[in-house]
């Protein structure tokens, strides 16, 4: 049992992430020394994960808005307009460290939670894509993170029921210590029944959905944010489990919930799940929240305050409900076999206020713990840029067929059939275009819309040239969903680089950013959601600079898509383009 | 030698499987069942006679590939045949 | 034709199933949730593919011994035709329709891609409308495909022309025994097969071969 | 009560999945390993005080959901608590 009043040490503030000035700033604003359970609450908010402290700044930068676009970052995940009354949610997001630690359940959970993000909004996923980046195929670890990792994803697309139709695997030594698992996910719905996160309505009850809470992940939004030392191995009971099962429970659940009309607002419960989802959807909308921890369906005995608002377990989502629709909206998770209870309410006194045995285990300015963040202008190099190779110092190949056939079996340009096949690819039976071509193409319902996908980057060009590097990304992207006969629409990125308080590292990233923001607006192709993965580090050691894109394309009519395969001898080879 | 390994998972982390059979069981019209864990049972024949060193090598066996002990515990029992 | 379709929680093929039926035979198949205890009045019930409570346990094993299965039992009993794809194929070994079980495929992975199906006996209610010895391709998507039967069940299946489908052409993709892909019950009412044919209906799935199987029970019930 | 239960496969039926750890214990530079089977393992607490009444039912539950008879045994042990 953790108590609530332990002495707040240099250490203990050490342990949650917090810097010297940042516990300065929450004794400033609180006036007091924090409870226990506030300096978790206050970690959890004010790590790099959920407050983008050392990216924000950069993020504002990027176009995000389109005559399209129905809601931008901001939210779960960003909305996009297809036209006839129909959108298009999607995200991308990283699971990188826990996914070092334990590949399959890591890997899974990364896919649960992007998942959840995209229906949370009120959308049926249609698609999933994942960018994974491992280490030297030699390494000793690789072999045993690719096979988790990936059969992780299948186990719980698969099992979910989302078709996985795309993404990219790469390898290379800096991801040795620190593989990339960024999980994308698309859903559909209609423009008109999106559900946001803001909570509306003074003392209207918050209701908690889904599986039960246990010790799962406690620390584990914190833990993603600091870099990995030698000890590492030993974090690692911190892992969640995921169970798709569950997941896909909720993800009935809660669309038949949305369309009983009994949703006020919903939110997902990741990172930190109740203190994250229950401050924005209160802090959204300018309401206060008091929850009573009692209420809490837990897995476990004997949870302590600290513990339940830190909990990462899996499958779980908040929403405020329409009292006069309680019944109604309890008989459907019941049916569905999930937990379904009031914990709380909305209140006018903008205060996050946390109880347990009928005692205030958290009273927090529920506005600052969002507002008041720290937002950090790092400092940042330019990175030099690398000599142009002699092209006298690479002897020109004696056979060319030879090196085609070295070069069509290397790690990073070999078939990726192996991955692919173990994921369920054609399940909605839309699938028009499978993984393996430029893009994947989905039908939309029974057509004749139909929706392209893809994710991109090459991380040696950006390490190369983080701005061009950073455009190239966007770039391809636009190539891919054209080349299958999309219109592009919109992206989302996933920013997964090394320690911002390196100037060179935070260098590459602002040159990453600035050069996606140029593409995206020479194209009029907006950002509409994204997550930032920082600290990817292993003994002072950065990967190469990986901002992943993640890009949606429009056809008026699947039928109209195409394919790579040439379709008949004889017919003419054109090269187009510089 | 016969070696016997059972393996569980650690305490506290979530049990699927477990849960499902348990609610199944409830469904079933099973009272009275308080928990349900699910893992694993492994027997490994071994060529080794010796009991120290068969018992070293499915140690190493569980550490290496049998158990993931991030998440599971393993304990290992040895008949001889 | 009247069909239905049966929904476990974790079922996730059944909408696939039922735009299938409703393509196929015309008409809307009724959805039919595991906790009843009674089946509509119905000419064919289906068993969708997914992975009923997780897969957890054994596949198919919990769904099994859900609410609605004695129904289903009763229902195969009266000669009504039952269809078992995928997970339903699992659930139906698991609750004794229909014999042997269903293993962890050989390479102890999840696979998806497109098999070669071939005909093994064209004179059975679900696969009338092919030719004997026909090959169609056809995606399969499982984890545990891998059919097995001790040799005594597996000389009656054979004996009896109750193997329906086999994979071809060294397409097997789960060690499965014999090549097994599809079995029949005794009296031919009851089939079970890995195999996604309600995922192979259209151009946009590259071929439409799925159909027949379909169009065999239609013409059955007629 | 708490019931630890084993359920193995029958002689004869194919087990791909002690195969394929076998494999992978002789990838592993593991010698004299000469076969695996792999089996489930539950543990079931229970309400129950009397031990006659408990193993039967737990006898039932194996009956019932948590073997599948055909390929499969299973043994059951109870532990006071
Ligand atoms: N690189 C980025 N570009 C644009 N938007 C971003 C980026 N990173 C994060 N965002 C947006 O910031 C918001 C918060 O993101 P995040 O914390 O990852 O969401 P979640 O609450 O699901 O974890 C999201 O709406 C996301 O779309």
């Amino acid at each position: 049992m953790i108590p609530n009043d332990v002495r707040i040490t240099p250490e203990l503030i050490a342990e949650h992430g917090l810097k010297p000035d940042e516990y300065q700033r929450i004794l400033d604003l609180i006036g007091r020394e924090p409870t226990l359970t506030e300096l978790g609450i206050f970690s959890a908010m004010w790590n790099e994960h959920c407050s983008y402290k050392s990216s924000k700044k950069w993020l504002r930068t990027l176009p995000t808005t389109g005559p399209r676009v129905i809601c931008g970052p901001g939210e779960n995940a960003g909305v996009v307009d297809i036209g006839d009354g129909q959108a298009i949610i999607f995200k991308m997001e990283s699971h990188n460290h826990p996914s070092y630690i334990e590949p399959h359940e890591g890997a899974a959970t990364g896919v649960g939670g992007i998942l959840r993000d995209v229906f949370t909004m009120g959308a049926r996923p249609v698609a999933a894509l994942n960018a994974l980046r491992f280490g030297a195929p030699d390494h000793p670890r690789t072999r045993h993170i690719v096979s988790g990792v990936v059969a992780g994803i299948g186990g719980y697309g698969n099992s979910f029921g989302v078709p996985t139709i795309g993404g990219e695997v790469n390898f290379d030594p800096s991801y040795n210590g620190n593989c990339l698992v960024n999980a994308f996910a698309a859903g559909l719905a209609d423009a008109d029944k999106i559900f946001y996160s803001e909570a509306k309505g003074v003392g209207l009850p918050i209701v908690y959905l889904g599986s039960k809470t246990g010790r799962d992940g406690i620390h584990g939004a914190t833990m993603a944010s600091a870099e990995f030392g030698e000890n590492s191995e030993e974090k690692r009971p911190t892992v969640q489990i995921g169970d798709p099962f569950s997941e896909k429970l909720l993800l009935e659940a809660c669309l038949e919930l949305m369309a009983s009309g009994a949703v006020i607002a919903i939110q997902d419960m990741g990172a930190a799940g109740l203190t994250c989802s229950a401050v924005e959807m209160g802090a959204k909308g300018d309401l206060g929240v008091e929850l009573d921890l009692d209420k809490v369906p837990c897995r476990e005995d004997g949870m302590t305050a600290y513990e339940m608002m830190l909990s990462e377990s899996q499958e779980r989502m908040l929403m405020v409900l329409d009292p006069a629709k309680e019944k109604e909206a309890e008989a459907i998770f019941v049916k569905w076999g999930l937990d379904f209870a009031i914990i709380g309410k909305t209140t006018d006194d903008l205060r996050f206020r946390i109880k347990r045995h009928g005692q205030v285990m958290a009273d927090l300015p529920i506005k600052d713990l969002g507002d008041q963040a720290p937002e950090y202008d790092r400092p940042w190099i330019a990175p030099v840029k690398p000599e142009p190779l002699d092209p006298s110092s690479v002897p020109a190949p004696n056979n060319i067929g030879e090196i085609l056939v070295r070069m069509l079996g290397l790690p990073d340009m070999c078939s990726r059939r192996w991955v692919w096949e173990q994921y369920d690819h054609l399940i909605q039976g839309n699938t028009a275009i499978g993984p393996g071509g430029d893009a994947a193409v989905i039908r939309v319902e029974r057509g004749p819309k139909g929706l392209a996908f893809t994710l991109d980057v090459t991380p040696r060009y950006c390490a190369a040239d983080p701005r061009e590097g950073g455009k190239q990304a966007v770039a391809e992207c636009w190539r891919n969903l054209t080349a299958v006969g999309a219109e592009p629409l919109a992206i989302t990125d996933n920013l997964n680089f090394g320690n911002p308080e390196k100037p060179d590292i935070m260098g590459q990233f602002v040159g990453c950013i600035e050069g996606i923001g140029d593409a995206c607006r020479a194209l009029d192709f907006p950002v509409v959601s994204g997550n930032v993965s920082l600290y990817n580090e292993t003994n002072g050691k950065g990967i190469l600079p990986t901002p992943a894109i993640g890009a949606v394309g429009l056809l008026d009519n699947f039928e109209e898509r195409v394919t790579i395969a040439f379709k008949a001898e004889g017919e003419a080879i054109v090269l187009i383009g510089e | 030698m016969k070696a016997r390994i059972k393996v569980t998972l650690k305490n506290g982390v979530l049990d699927p499987q477990g849960k499902a059979i348990e609610g199944a069981l409830g469904s079933l019209g099973f009272s009275g069942v308080e928990s349900v864990r699910q893992g694993k049972y492994i027997e490994v024949e071994l060529a080794e006679t010796d009991r120290k060193k068969a018992e070293a090598a499915i140690d190493e066996m569980c550490k290496k590939l049998l158990a993931n002990t991030v998440i599971e515990n393993y304990a290992i029992e040895l008949d001889e045949k | 034709m009247k069909s239905s379709v049966v929904v476990f929680p974790g079922s996730n093929r059944e909408r696939d199933m039922m735009y299938a039926l409703e393509t196929i035979t015309g008409s809307k198949p009724t959805a039919v949730w595991h906790a009843d205890r009674e089946l509509p009045e119905t000419d064919l019930v289906v068993l969708c593919g997914g992975f009923s409570y997780g897969d957890y346990l054994r596949t198919g094993a919990i769904a099994a011994r859900g609410n609605i299965m004695p129904a289903v039992a009763k229902a195969a009993d009266r000669g009504v035709r039952i269809l078992g794809v995928c997970n339903g194929f699992q659930i139906l070994c698991e609750a004794g329709l229909l014999p042997g079980v269903l293993m962890r495929n050989a390479a102890l992975k999840f696979v998806c891609k497109h098999v070669d199906l071939e005909v093994a006996n064209a004179d059975t209610d679900f696969t009338r409308k092919y030719e004997a010895g026909q090959v169609w391709r056809c995606p399969v998507a499982h984890g545990d495909g891998n059919y097995f039967a001790d040799s005594e069940t597996l000389k009656r299946l054979e004996g009896e022309g109750r193997v329906g489908l086999r994979y071809a052409r060294g397409t097997n993709p789960n060690g499965s025994l014999n090549d097994i892909a599809g079995i029949l019950n005794e009296r031919g009412n009851v089939f079970g097969l890995m195999p996604h044919p309600e995922n192979m209906i259209e151009p946009l799935n590259g071929a439409t071969d799925g159909r027949a199987l379909f169009e065999s029970v239609l013409e059955a019930v007629a």
